[in-house]
């Protein structure tokens, strides 16, 4: 028990990595033996990070260092020279809900993937984005941010690019790795700027000696641009709808966790490396006008979509948004301490629970958007009509997941809706105007999605429709009672998991005391 | 600070940035992305070298002073991949030169 | 033209290459057993020794793609990742990645004397396994992927 | 109290909430419950409500749904159109137009 714990941040990252090498070994030995082995070695991730956040969030913040004697061991001689990785509260969230997001997928996608070749690379591929994303919120170094900021563009370029038999998944696979490369190169310049000021690449070390030059200034620039795109902000968005749209269902709703991960660095880096310089707020106010820009530009374009997965692409753009805005708010105010424990706190709090909320309902969307595609094979939704009369389960879970895009209570997108709207208004009444006008925007489009996909009468072609098999409805299932369950009692997850990860972020000498 | 390694790396960049936005080829694109690549390694050696340092494998070493060994590592770890990210972008150029005919990427099939 | 890339090129090349591979592997695996002693290591010795089917592919022409053993080099690539993943696992009495076997006088766990020394190649514990690993892992990689970017310029013809 | 959500300025209670729905989900109930009995289906009181005509034959696709909003924003959705390019080079020229507009935020912020 304690061993996990002790060793957990690395075994979180070494289990799924390993499980990823030998699954082209074992799936010689048969699909189902491969699939029960993805799903197995992805609940064996779950229950590690479980038990590692647990202690996380009753004990503090947990530091491990790589090849060290012992694992706290992260500064021999005192020079933080090791490769640490470093969890406190807001990673092990973040670790929670990708882990967690994974394991939903890989349970999908053993009925959903069935039919297709080549499925021990995909199931090798998904355990090496799990395997990075945990890297990526793990690490307490920039360097290896970067090396599983690559290997996260890497393996889920590939598996967008999955259906080898058209023309666009490669055309959208190759714009994601374009954009990817470029953008973790810039974070790479930005990590030799600060090494090669302070010879330090550990986070919580740089961040205890940064002196803000102006060489400073420009690696924070390269780092929440580069970070900004990776998680698709308008108007670096572009490669979103193509990317989401083009990969297989699966794959996309991990790429929204992948999103969040990217979102994850961003906030780190904004908040625990840069926490101190005086003009922080200026990224604070960056951050904010990213954030309108993506919900309002990312609704309005969702509305006019027909491909139903391009359409829930655009509103991943404008519910990242909604993070982006709440965050934001409270990194404009975060030298203002009146401003911030009145609402900036608040805000964050309202940003970080709509990334676990997101996840969710936005996971769901998209799997219910894979079974329709798996029972009807069309993506157009003015082709699709009717489908209530013979996928009721699937048309109740696309409600649950529709009215919790939409902020309606008392769904989980709601709760955290509620914290962003009463917290901005404090800053800026006209932000929270537009949050609240973006979401009623959000409902009309998917009102309009439910309408032609669901509703009406059942169409001739559409005859034999069954309902999806128990697989994909378990995934479903599991997410829709969690959706219902945030959403019943907000102040427990508020409590015990984001108000701590808030404070982590605040906290900044907390991240930087266990290094030096 | 400034001197003429770093000056040089900052013109390569732009070579690279300017090569993926101007150049239509998708091939030119993925060189683009290269020479960036290239360059970072470059300002990573630079950036660990010291005058008249010694390789930093010695136990008795000549001179205390050394060429730092973390760079050097950074360095290795990047062009790895580097390698495997430029041979990912290749093999979608050539499946989309297979698929649609020309490496245009002008020649734009998904768009809104 | 067509002659080139359909069976390969002359019979001058294809027996330089076929000269030029035992050097050329030979190198390679110079290069990834003193990875801990000199510059190099398992990706750069791995990287050598898949120029070696590079340089066979372009010799021999496209078909010749099709006639290198797919299936073990797949498993090659699989079992150099897991082994070296399993390496990190047993460090795990400590940490992650420990170096369990330097100093401790079983294989290359010989301790290193102080001063300048020829290289003592039985030395550095896990690093040299490692090496070991890694280059079959990248030697198999990198082979896959020549081979597969062959094969897709054949189908297109 | 449990499901309490204190939002600074105000709270939250879903329970309460889904209390409050399910009472006036009773209210709403009994109000239908006394209303006219005349209700046929098959006639044509239960036709959908189209404009005062029949609905198209095959429903109504959801490119049909909310011709008005695009009507009025019809520049706004050209300018969009003509943004959103899908070319991969436009992708990196954005990405290096917000490089150089944060970095001019950054630094004027530094004068300020």
């Amino acid at each position: 028990m304690s061993f996990i714990v002790e060793h957990g941040p690395a075994l979180a990252i070494a289990v799924p990595l390993m499980a990823a090498f030998a699954t082209p070994l074992i799936s010689r030995a048969g699909g189902r033996l491969r699939e029960l082995w993805a799903v197995l070695c992805l609940a064996a991730t779950l229950v590690i990070v479980v038990m590692l956040s647990m202690d996380v969030l009753s004990s503090g913040v947990r530091v491990y260092a790589l090849g060290a004697s012992i694992p706290s061991l992260t500064s021999p001689g005192g020079f933080p020279i090791r490769i640490v990785l470093e969890v406190d509260a807001m990673s092990a969230m973040m670790g929670l809900i990708s882990v967690s997001i994974a394991l939903l997928v890989c349970i999908y996608s053993t009925q959903y993937m069935k039919k297709y070749q080549g499925l021990d690379k995909f199931y090798a591929l998904l355990l090496m984005i799990t395997s990075a994303m945990l890297g990526l919120v793990f690490t307490g170094d920039l360097f290896n941010m970067f090396v599983f900021l690559e290997l996260l563009s890497v393996s889920s370029g590939a598996l967008v690019a999955f259906y080898m038999g058209r023309g666009e998944p490669a055309e959208a696979a190759f714009k994601y790795v374009i954009i990817s490369a470029t953008g973790a190169l810039m974070v790479l310049l930005a990590v030799c700027f600060l090494y090669g000021q302070y010879n330090l690449l550990s986070i919580g070390a740089l961040a205890g000696v940064m002196q803000f030059t102006f060489l400073d200034k420009i690696a924070l620039v390269l780092l929440v641009s580069a970070f900004a795109l990776k998680c698709g902000a308008v108007p670096l968005h572009m490669w979103v709808s193509d990317a989401y749209g083009e990969a297989p269902v699966p794959v996309t709703a991990v790429l929204v966790v992948v999103s969040q991960a990217s979102l994850y660095a961003l906030f780190r880096v904004s908040f625990t490396l840069y926490g101190a310089m005086a003009t922080i707020s200026v990224i604070g106010w960056a951050m904010i006008i990213l954030g309108i820009l993506s919900m309002f530009i990312g609704v309005t374009l969702a509305m006019m979509q027909r491909d139903i997965k391009r359409l829930m692409a655009y509103h991943a753009i404008s519910q990242t948004g909604y993070m982006l805005l709440g965050v934001g708010v409270g990194l404009a105010v975060i030298g203002d301490v009146g401003a911030l424990s009145s609402y900036g706190m608040t805000a964050i709090e309202g940003g970080l629970f709509h990334v676990i909320n997101h996840a969710m309902y936005k996971g769901l969307l998209f799997l219910t958007a894979g079974a329709i595609i798996y029972r009807t094979g069309t993506r157009d939704l003015n082709k699709l009509g009717g489908l209530a009369h013979a996928m009721p389960v699937t048309t109740c879970f696309f409600i649950i997941g529709m009215l919790s895009i939409a902020g309606l209570p008392p769904f989980n997108g709601f709760s955290s809706k509620i914290m962003i709207y009463e917290s901005v208004f404090m800053f800026s009444p006209v932000l929270s105007i537009i949050a609240i006008l973006v979401s009623i925007l959000t409902l009309a489009s998917f009102v309009k999605v439910f309408q032609s996909a669901f509703l009406g009468p059942k169409r001739r072609e559409y005859k034999d429709v069954k309902e999806v098999p128990v697989a994909m409805l378990i995934a479903m299932g599991i997410l829709a009672f969690f959706i219902i369950l945030f959403g019943l009692l907000p102040d427990l997850a508020v409590q015990w998991l984001i108000e701590p990860a808030a404070k982590a972020l605040l906290n900044q000498l907390n991240y930087v005391g266990v290094i030096v | 600070m400034i001197s003429l390694p770093f000056l040089a790396v900052m013109v390569i960049i732009s070579i690279g940035l300017s090569a993926v936005i101007f150049r239509r080829n998708l091939v030119k694109i993925v060189m683009g992305t290269s020479i960036i690549a290239s360059a970072i390694n470059l300002f990573l050696v630079s950036l660990g070298y010291r005058e008249g340092g010694v390789a930093p494998i010695f136990t008795g070493a000549p001179r205390l002073e050394m060429v730092l060994p973390t760079p050097q590592a950074l360095t290795l770890t990047s062009i790895v991949i580097d390698l495997a990210v430029t041979a990912m972008m290749l093999s979608f150029a050539i499946i989309i030169y297979r698929h649609y005919g020309s490496l245009d990427s002008r020649k734009r099939r998904l768009r809104e | 033209m067509k002659r080139s890339s359909e069976s390969g090129m002359s019979v001058i090349v294809r027996t330089v290459t076929c000269v030029a591979a035992i050097p050329v592997i030979i190198f390679g695996l110079y290069v990834i057993m003193h990875g801990h002693l000199t510059p190099g290591g398992g990706f750069a010795g791995g990287a050598i020794i898949a120029t070696m089917t590079a340089l066979f592919i372009v010799a021999e022409g496209g078909d010749a793609a099709d006639r290198l053993g797919r299936g073990m080099l797949l498993t090659a690539e699989s079992a150099g990742l897991v082994l070296f993943a399993l390496l990190g696992f047993l460090g795990l009495r400590t940490t992650f990645f420990y170096n369990f076997l330097a100093n401790t006088g079983s294989i290359f766990g010989t301790q290193v004397p102080f001063g300048p020394n020829p290289g003592y190649l039985n030395t550095a514990g896990v690093i040299p396994l490692m090496n070991l690993v890694v280059g079959l892992e990248v030697f198999a990689a990198l082979s896959l992927v020549v081979i597969f970017m062959f094969s897709y310029r054949k189908e297109e013809q | 109290m449990i499901g309490l959500l204190k939002t600074g300025a105000g709270f939250w209670n879903p329970l309460v909430w889904v209390a409050a729905f399910f009472v006036t989900a009773l209210a709403v109930y009994i109000i239908r419950s006394r209303g006219v009995k005349k209700y046929r289906p098959g006639t044509g009181q239960t036709m959908p409500f189209f404009s005062g005509n029949r609905p198209p034959e095959d429903g109504i696709k959801s490119g049909n749904m909310y011709w008005g909003f695009f009507e009025a924003l019809k520049r706004y959705y050209k300018w969009m159109k003509r943004l959103h390019t899908g070319i991969v080079n436009d992708y990196v020229f954005m990405f290096v137009l917000v490089m150089v507009l944060l970095m001019a935020a950054v630094t004027l912020g530094g004068l300020l």
